[in-house]
């Protein structure tokens, strides 16, 4: 078994029109900048894939990333808990104008929905957002005395992931707080796309470190320089 | 030929049909023996409940760790590319649909793919483990099992009669005389022994068996 | 001195009830400042929403590591006996209750320790980021915010008149103006600035401040 | 900040009479061996504690740990998966003999309720046990065309627990499988007591590696050449 691939049309095959994707990271920390940009290079090419819901914590920042997926006209919905950056132009202009939907999710109700649809919990119950409009229209319920709110689990049709080693089997570690919705990620998604600074032969990586098994992973593509949405950011680049 | 295939021989059946690098759980006892049948060429990659990722076979006797276990409590060894992950992460692998094989053992399935296979009834002490998990989740669901009980009841019947550990779950069995198919809630003979009837077959099945046009051999190996 | 304690001078007071070894979440923006004002002796360990335990202070510019930022998305540093995790297991420390304390600014807070800082209102994009998790879970949720908006209107209400973050949930509120509790869905005075009266205090203030047996003094030094 | 202890009396302090207590370890992997026996120590000499609910996959093997707690008299209920092991006889005895409480739990189940405990999540849905008499009682609903049996978070007064490394913090490692149902419990109960083979000092284990932060643990103690459930019972080991 070998879940390495070449190149960016073979690791990003199956994302089509309307479907939803997650994508890892928290800020820059984390953000596979070379998928998202290699998607949008076949979505400039083809046109597709376009109508995206995306699942993210932000909705992108400055000209780079994800904001460059919103500017470029490929999303449909943002699923995300802040959708306000440095420099959040690309989403605000598209939703103060009725382009682009927003559901907005507390950020760590975010992250147990992810995990949720990854580990076939279909709803669960969290005191986040009880009483608040954030939860207008979901059931509640009381347990011991105190209320929640019950939130469905959240799937998506593929992801995209940043770790750090990758081996050819899948397993895969990350890079300090880089990791943070990433593994949820790769275990809620049908398919699980991986960039890895480094790819290494299975037995390389200490089974006891190993964050993400193999299991939840699709495919992987070595990108050994890969940049930093952060940096990109400050260098004031806009990728179109 | 033998009258009915071995343990050895169903684990073999089950066995052919684990494709390569296919995610496999084998429950404890009788089913852990498929992992000594993979063809040639083809490696699953066995998870285990308690936390392990492809492990490999037993070590010898005397090189046990025995902090390095499987579900059964047996020593084991890993495989390069094993992975450790908690309770919780194991079963999200489970629960979460992302093992392509579950195999089971059991003490009776029904036709509509009902399975019971963790208590014989109210005396003595009651166990489930991880069964109730596992039939839930994994793509395909299999049992294997001898066709009857020791005393030559039927164990695939209309509908089972000890406690159930999971409704509507098993998708195909491997007996000792047949592999059989559940789709639609009904028994779809996929192949029996060349020696056998199909009317042989079905007075010792406690549900009909819907006959396709094709009916496979059942042959394995002497082992 | 001065009529109202600054930004810094409530971020300090609010420090000084943080006790060594606790475990804190500091909201970003205003609150982060807290983390400056730990007593000599005293180290709390602070986590942050994406995934880090036991951080520090941010590095000198240009050294940042733009994979190890904080919530507020501030390149951050590692203390000795940090840990990673993911966001599960992160909103799993604020959820399930494992924080000592978290600290978050306030657009409004109510009598009833109801909270509103995450939205002014229909207009603009929402966000709310990890608000709503924080303030459920935490033993002791604090809020830090200038007594009164920059127009003049109390901040502290009878009820809250902008979108809820939480309901019930704030039991202390360090103000530029005084330190109160929050009991039994009252406003409970425990510190003034001792150059002001009770009844000045209370004319900025939007519900009745219960008044115990002792107030005591809330003086800060110059920051 | 230093969590180490130096003795069994100061780390099992607060363990009282009628509490749950979780124990980490599936089968003789990651039993905590050590503070089992401590706590059989005081109970001899004491009285104290008693009628205790015990968490844990299994129900005790042999006349070592959780069994010669049950052979003890301590043990007033378990709650577990699977309460066979090679020699289950503590367990059987009492049990047939109406002697103490059986609350079975799929394995999976128990280990997402002790998750939830941890997670601050009363109450979420799976459909394990769904038609079987486990469920008996217990809500059910239909999410997606599919039926789920509502299962309710589990905590506990205390938890002990082995570690490989621990440092002063209370950052922890396991060994290979005693990872387990460990990191679950030491987030869900009040007080989480551990005994590591080794203590370092905060900054020696790597923060990537660390598989339970500090935040979850209480206490630790050092036990250098903790011994294995299993050998202890292959030797015909009985603790009493």
């Amino acid at each position: 078994m070998d879940k390495t691939v070449p190149d960016f049309a073979t690791a990003l095959a199956g994302i089509e029109d309307g479907m939803s994707l997650m994508v890892g990271g928290f800020g820059g920390s984390g953000a596979p900048i070379e998928l998202i940009h290699a998607l949008i290079d076949r979505f400039k090419a083809t046109g597709s894939p376009k109508g995206l819901t995306l699942i993210n914590n932000n909705a992108g920042n400055g000209r780079v990333g994800l904001a460059a997926m919103i500017d470029a006209g490929m999303v449909a919905k943002m699923i995300c808990s802040f959708p306000r950056s440095a420099d959040p132009r690309a989403f605000t202009e598209k939703y103060l104008a009725g382009e682009i939907g927003l559901e907005i999710v507390p950020q760590g109700t975010l992250a147990e929905r992810i995990r949720a649809g990854g580990a076939g919990i279909p709803a669960f119950y969290t005191p986040a957002s009880y009483g608040t409009d954030v939860a207008e229209g979901k059931p509640v319920a009381e347990f011991d005395g105190k209320h929640y709110v019950q939130e469905r689990w959240l799937k998506a049709d593929a992801a995209l992931i940043k770790a750090e080693l990758a081996d050819r089997l899948g397993n895969l570690t990350y890079r300090k707080a880089a990791r943070n919705f990433s593994p949820l990620m790769a275990a809620a998604a049908k398919l699980t796309i991986v960039q890895a600074s480094r790819i290494v032969e299975p037995g390389e990586i200490d089974p006891e470190i190993v964050v993400t098994p193999g299991i939840f992973v699709t495919r992987i593509i070595e990108i050994a320089d890969a940049k930093q949405e952060e940096a990109l950011m400050r260098e004031g680049v806009a990728y179109s | 030929m033998s009258t009915k295939l071995s343990n050895a021989q169903i684990a073999w059946r089950a066995a052919q049909d684990i494709e390569d690098g296919a995610y496999v759980n084998l429950g404890i006892g009788f089913p852990e023996m498929v992992a000594k049948f993979q063809p040639p060429g083809r490696q699953a990659i066995f998870h285990t409940e308690n936390g392990v990722l492809n492990f490999g076979e037993a070590p010898p006797e005397g090189e046990e760790d025995w902090d390095l276990i499987n579900a059964g409590k047996k020593a084991i060894t890993l495989k390069p590319g094993a992975a450790f992950f908690h309770h919780a992460d194991s079963f999200a692998m489970v629960r979460g649909g992302h093992l392509d094989v579950a195999i089971l053992g059991a003490y009776e399935v029904a036709e509509n793919g009902d399975l019971a296979n963790w208590s014989t009834g109210p005396k003595g002490v009651p166990a489930v483990g991880g069964a109730m998990d596992l039939v839930h989740g994994a793509k395909r669901v299999a049992v294997i099992t001898d066709h009857v009980t020791k005393d030559g009841r039927p164990k695939l019947l209309k509908a089972c009669t000890l406690p159930l550990t999971g409704i509507g779950c098993v998708t195909r069995v491997y007996t000792s005389l047949a592999v059989i198919d559940i789709e639609n809630a009904r028994f779809v003979l996929r192949e029996k022994l060349p020696g056998m009837s199909v009317d042989e077959l079905q007075s010792v099945t406690g549900a009909e068996l819907v006959l396709p046009d094709t009916i496979g051999d059942l042959v394995a190996p002497e082992l």
